[in-house]
């Protein structure tokens, strides 16, 4: 029995690590059909942040999680204004909108990478921080990977709760449906959409953050996040808070169950069966509105 | 007349360009080859997604099974015959897949694309290790390097002068309706699921010829490199920055961009990604037609002169 | 009487728990021009979509020119001599008029028996139609009225037997919906091509068909000439709340 | 610090360049490569590969430059960006040799990179000695111009299964990457385990960029192995040796292959490496000369290299360094001086075989404090090895 818990909470917990990778991206492709392809770089940048920080001044990571989510929104403000507002603006159709911040995006991957490249270097980093075993019901988690599922999460849930239930996310909402028909009713745009992009770069950086307590870091290591993000908000369906998690979540326990019934090899084959299988059911996503 | 045109450029073109292994330096060979590869990728990729309005991230898998054919029937399949096979596998693969995901739109059928290839990278990967007890295989005595240059500059026109008659026939003008909208084209008796699969199927030819041409010269051919999702990527960056509704612009843009990297790379080896990933913004948000609506604006003028 | 070119038997459609079309029959003869009216939400639109194979229904059967088409896609019918148009117009924006025209000759137009053999040349259809000069103009570039005849165009290079017409009035002048009121007219008397016409505007509509149907929440309420239609007490019933009085329907 | 590593590289050129005019008749030895800067590559050749080959530029000049058959030359160091891409590889070196004919080349990093340039070296007639080049298939295409200087698979894991025999470790449980590399580690490993009658009570295999391989390491810990062997890349050598201590597996012997090595490897996990085994080949205990580089790298670059492949592709700098003052720059016969010649190096004699360097036996080696140990031959042991392995920390 204890040997079932800990399989799927393996599973859960790998799961919950692919919502967080995604959750930034689906606010900001969900909400404002942003195509950031240069969001892994973000999340990059949040994970070189956190290390500095630790390595050489020896903050607590999680303390510095916020200083890292204040940083990425101030850079998601400024790179909103400088690009995507550009965009938003001359682009007649929400396709050539989707079509050019993708371009946008591939620019953005290879400035920032590369400034990466240029001032850390190429080389491996990382360090360890809540990496002693926990253990919970006969299992044992390492405290790092635990806060990345936390987070993702909590996050999860109180994105969920906003869109559901303020105000705020119900002018978000109605963006989401008609960004023309929201601007009728009255809602301020061009303050939102900055505000949303910003916040979609925070939690990437902050997910960069955490993740930098369990994984090493380079320059490199932005691309696969980005595919992992993109798989997971298709999976759940584009824009949907509860399908993120949820798409995130199944892939963790469909691996993990697959890793032990088959072969590790397996693994990859698999969940992109898993997610394939899906979208050839529902075209749009588990969580399909 | 505009496809008379086209042919008779292409035709010129392969003129110009066939003797170049004899006449230029190793490196501008190196860099034409690499050139005519992503004129090819890009404008056979533009001559489905760019008139379809879906946009397809499978090149590289398209890529990647072309090249699998060359290695796999390397030894027993003359260079010749392997390239059209190449082709011809990615295009079976497109037209299998096509059937299945053709009804997705948007970043739906962009993800499921890319997520098609990695399914095929991963399954090469595990049938290999699991039946040959390989990872990769090696191509111990590769075509020179001129055979290969003229192969893919023969893929390369062969994918203009096609995507030409295709933008000419009735054909192209089912797959631009079903860009524009699907369902009046249906309503006007378009077979819109045959032509959607036939643009695909077509198109991936080309990316199967070419990875089946190009991969041989890696000597060693590994799921990781054949299937790299940045051939992919590159492709699509290429077509829209070029203008993907048009022929000429991923032709230009594909050239530009191949020589703009290189000399890049070449001048500043530690930042030049850096100044290429400012120049692609720039370019996109002052633009937005891409370099085709350039041509546009000057054709524009003279009309206008 | 002629074999209908068009039949519908007992269709419905539902989505999810709602039955927008239930169980309604439709025979539509060579050279008719039939009225399909009903308040808003009784299914008319849907009712297209499934007479043109936009939509598959759930149960009933579509006949075309004797063939049964049940459940095949928007193509086959249209290449049976069904076309149609739609509410908002649907014209392919980057074309010109001429390449829209020209894509229905290509397609539904060119893959069939010919209902009728008017029109070879899409310009003839553009000068039909009043549009001749706009031939070279990006469809999306016309005004809304203009794209809507554009649409007709569409239809008719389809060479069709039969022309499904969503709403051409909406948003025209008094002047500009007498004319199409009149094209249509004469698309079936010189084209010999049967017309099913849906309008909001019921009382031109009343003035020009010879036969009109009604739904009410998906059903067909009545069928048939249009005076005994408007004194029916189940029309007149379903219309209350309307913003169409029932005297004026009856005018 | 890449500012380092640029400065370096300017230091270079600007060197070559103030000497122009002393050595106005005698223009610089030009050298090319391409290497990976950025891109996934990139990780790996900019700690083992480049590092060296700005360093060794440097010290060359410094000394006067490169003895070319008695005549001192300064050295021009021509190395651009591979992207991490194959076609970018052949395309750089098709430039450096066919059209810029440079005087001599340097390898690129990884195998895939290794197998691209094979056929061009051996048009162009380039001799070209790889550090960080594994693999059978590469030597089996017989390369007249090819050598391969750091210790093959097969050898490395015979010296693993010899420790492991010595130690009488009776049953091991292997995982290994779907990659050429993990495939030809584990051939070995097998026939090696086989001849010590070592058996292998569970395989599994897995794909490149896992983020998770918890479920594996708890089927393979219920199964009670005396050792675990991970034939793995960097990331999942990390991986692996976290999630093995996170669930408390703690095997007699635990070994990773590709990454142990690392000095980020010591730093990212701290205490809880102590006793792990790894693919590794010399540390600065190894001898005087090892020392020596180490040192010279850490003040040169502000970092450790690697205690695997570093200290080869420095060897493979003075291998050739020897043939061209033995025999010039005439590439032919720098080519029969490296196949025939022997060479004294950082990892010792040096000598080739159809392209094979045959003189440096597989090695074993552990992390105990903050240093790589190599445990294994007992002539080449820098420490006693810790068996079995303490529990993790």
């Amino acid at each position: 029995m204890g040997f079932w818990l800990e399989l799927i909470a393996s599973g859960l917990i790998t799961g919950g690590i692919y919502a967080l990778v995604a959750i930034g991206l689906n606010l900001q492709y969900g909400l404002m059909r942003i195509m950031n392809i240069s969001h892994g770089e973000f999340l990059m940048l949040g994970a070189y942040l956190t290390w500095l920080a630790h390595t050489f001044a020896g903050v607590n990571p999680l303390a510095f999680l916020p200083v890292v989510a204040l940083a990425l929104f101030g850079a998601g403000l400024l790179v909103y204004r400088l690009c995507f507002r550009r965009i938003a603006r001359t682009s007649p159709a929400v396709e050539l909108i989707e079509a050019r911040s993708l371009l946008v995006g591939f620019g953005l991957m290879y400035l920032v990478q590369n400034a990466a490249y240029l001032v850390w270097g190429a080389d491996l980093r990382g360090y360890s921080f809540l990496a002693e075993p926990v253990e919970i019901m006969g299992a044992r988690f390492t405290g790092n990977r635990l806060a990345a599922f936390g987070f993702a999460v909590a996050a999860s849930l109180f994105l969920i709760a906003v869109l559901r239930w303020t105000l705020v996310g119900k002018a978000v909402r109605a963006m989401m449906q008609s960004p023309a028909g929201a601007q009728l009713v009255g809602i301020d745009t061009a303050v939102l959409h900055p505000v949303v992009f910003g916040a979609g770069l925070a939690l990437a950086g902050v997910a960069g953050g955490l993740l930098s307590m369990v994984y090493e870091i380079t320059p490199a290591m932005g691309e696969p996040y980005t595919v992992t993000a993109l798989i997971v908000i298709t999976l759940g369906g584009l824009g949907s808070a509860a399908g993120c998690l949820a798409g995130g979540l199944l892939l963790g326990v469909v691996e993990a169950l697959g890793m032990h019934f088959t072969s590790p090899s397996l693994k990859m084959l698999l969940s992109y069966a898993v997610f394939i299988a899906v979208l050839l059911a529902r075209p749009k996503g588990l969580f399909a509105r | 007349m505009r496809l008379a045109t086209a042919l008779a450029a292409c035709a010129i073109a392969g003129l110009v360009l066939a003797p170049a292994p004899w006449l230029v330096s190793d490196f501008a060979l190196s860099l034409t080859l690499s050139c005519l590869m992503y004129v090819g990728l890009a404008v056979s990729w533009a001559m489905f997604s760019g008139a379809t309005n879906y946009l397809s991230l499978a090149t590289a898998a398209f890529f990647g099974i072309g090249a699998y054919v060359t290695a796999w029937g390397h030894g027993t399949l003359p260079y010749a015959v392997a390239v059209p096979l190449g082709g011809l596998a990615a295009a079976l693969f497109a037209a299998a897949i096509g059937a299945a995901v053709l009804h997705l739109r948007g970043a739906y059928f962009a993800v499921i694309t890319f997520g098609l290839g990695e399914l095929v990278r991963h399954a090469i990967t595990y049938g290999e290790k699991t039946w040959a007890r390989t990872v990769g295989r090696v191509i111990s005595d590769p075509p020179a390097t001129e055979t290969v240059y003229l192969v893919v500059l023969a893929l390369a026109l062969a994918a203009v002068a096609t995507a030409a008659a295709v933008r000419a026939s009735r054909f192209g003008l089912a797959l631009a309706g079903v860009g524009s909208d699907e369902e009046r084209a249906r309503t006007l008796g378009v077979n819109t699921r045959l032509v959607k699969t036939g643009g695909f199927a077509l198109a991936a030819f080309f990316a199967g010829a070419l990875g089946a041409a190009v991969a041989v010269r890696w000597t060693y051919i590994e799921p990781a490199s054949v299937f790299n999702p940045f051939i992919g990527f590159q492709t699509v960056l290429i077509a829209m920055v070029g203008g993907a509704h048009t022929l000429a612009g991923p032709i230009a843009s594909a050239v530009v961009f191949s020589v703009l990297t290189e000399l890049l790379r070449l001048q500043f080896p530690y930042a030049y990604l850096i100044v290429l990933g400012a120049l692609l913004i720039l370019l996109v948000l002052y633009l937005p037609g891409g370099l085709a609506s350039l041509l546009e604006r000057w054709k524009w003028r003279q009309r206008h002169a | 009487m002629p074999e209908p070119v068009l039949s519908a038997r007992a269709v419905t459609v539902r989505f999810g728990g709602l039955v927008a079309c239930d169980g309604v029959d439709l025979d539509v003869r060579a050279g008719e021009l039939v009225g399909l009216i009903g308040p808003n939400g009784a299914g008319k639109t849907t009712f297209f979509h499934a007479l043109s194979g936009v939509l598959a229904p759930d149960a009933g059967r579509l006949i075309v020119g004797g063939a049964d088409l049940t459940g095949r896609p928007a193509h086959v019918f249209a290449r049976h001599g069904v076309a149609r148009t739609f509410q908002t117009p649907r014209v392919f924006r980057d074309m010109t008029a001429l390449e829209n025209v020209r894509f229905g000759m290509e397609f539904a137009g060119r893959s069939r028996v010919h209902a009728h053999d008017a029109f070879d040349d899409p310009q003839a259809i553009l000068g039909f139609l009043g549009l001749g000069e706009a031939a070279a103009v990006p469809a999306g570039a016309l005004t809304p009225a203009r794209q809507r005849l554009l649409e007709i165009g569409m239809a008719l290079a389809a060479r069709p037997r039969v022309l499904l017409l969503d709403e051409v009035a909406a948003g025209l002048t008094h002047a500009e919906l007498e004319a199409s009121a009149a094209l249509i007219r004469r698309v079936r008397d010189e084209l010999g091509v049967a017309v099913v016409w849906i309008e909001h505007a019921v009382r031109v509509l009343m003035d020009q068909v010879e036969r009109v149907a009604v739904l009410h929440q998906g059903r067909k309420i009545a069928d048939g000439d249009p005076r005994a239609v408007a004194r029916d007490p189940a029309v007149v019933e379903a219309y209350l709340g309307e913003e169409i009085e029932p005297q004026r329907l009856a005018a | 610090m890449s500012i380092a590593r640029f400065g370096g590289i300017l230091s270079a050129v600007a060197l070559a360049a103030a000497c122009l005019p002393a050595a106005a008749q005698e223009a610089p030895v030009r050298i090319g490569y391409a290497i990976a800067r950025t891109g996934p590559w990139a990780a790996g050749a900019q700690l083992t590969q480049e590092p060296n080959y700005i360093m060794w530029a440097d010290q060359v000049n410094a000394a006067g430059g490169l003895n070319v058959k008695g005549r001192k030359r300064k050295v021009e160091l021509v190395g651009f960006d591979d992207r991490s891409e194959a076609e970018t590889v052949v395309r750089t070196y098709e430039k450096l040799m066919g059209s810029d004919k440079v005087d001599l080349i340097l390898p690129p990093w990884g195998t895939g990179a290794n197998f691209a340039v094979m056929p061009l070296i051996q048009k162009y007639g380039y001799p070209m000695i790889a550090p960080t080049a594994t693999g059978r298939r590469l030597l089996g295409m017989k390369n007249p111009y090819f050598f391969a200087i750091l210790q093959q698979p097969d050898r490395m894991m015979e010296a693993l299964a010899e420790f492991l025999k010595a130690r009488r470790v009776e049953t091991a449980a292997v995982i290994h990457v779907d990659e050429l590399f993990g495939l030809e580690q584990y051939t070995g490993l097998e026939a090696a385990f086989k001849e010590k009658g070592i058996r292998i009570i569970e395989k599994k295999t897995y794909p490149l960029g896992v983020k998770d391989l918890k479920p594996v390491l708890n089927d393979i810990k219920a199964k009670n192995p005396d050792a675990f062997i991970a034939l793995s890349y960097p990331p999942d050598t990390f991986l692996v040796t976290a999630q093995a201590r996170e669930i408390a597996f703690n095997p007699k012997a635990f070994y990773a292959a590709v990454g142990t090595a690392f000095p980020i490897y010591r730093d990212k996990l701290g205490p809880a490496v102590e006793g792990v085994m790894g693919l590794g080949t010399l540390n600065p205990k190894s001898s005087p000369a090892a020392k020596a580089y180490f040192d010279a790298h850490v003040a040169k670059h502000n970092k450790e290299p690697d205690r695997w492949a570093s200290a080869h592709a420095w060897a493979a700098l003075q291998v050739l360094e020897q043939a061209v003052a033995k025999v010039g720059l005439d590439r032919k016969a720098l080519r029969d001086a490296i196949a025939t010649g022997e060479f004294d190096t950082v990892i010792g004699k040096v000598r080739f075989k159809d392209g094979e360097n045959v003189t440096t036996p597989g090695v074993v080696s552990q992390w105990q404090g903050r240093e790589f140990e190599v445990v294994w031959p007992p002539d080449k042991a820098t420490a006693p090895a810790l068996f079995p392995k303490p529990a993790w920390r």
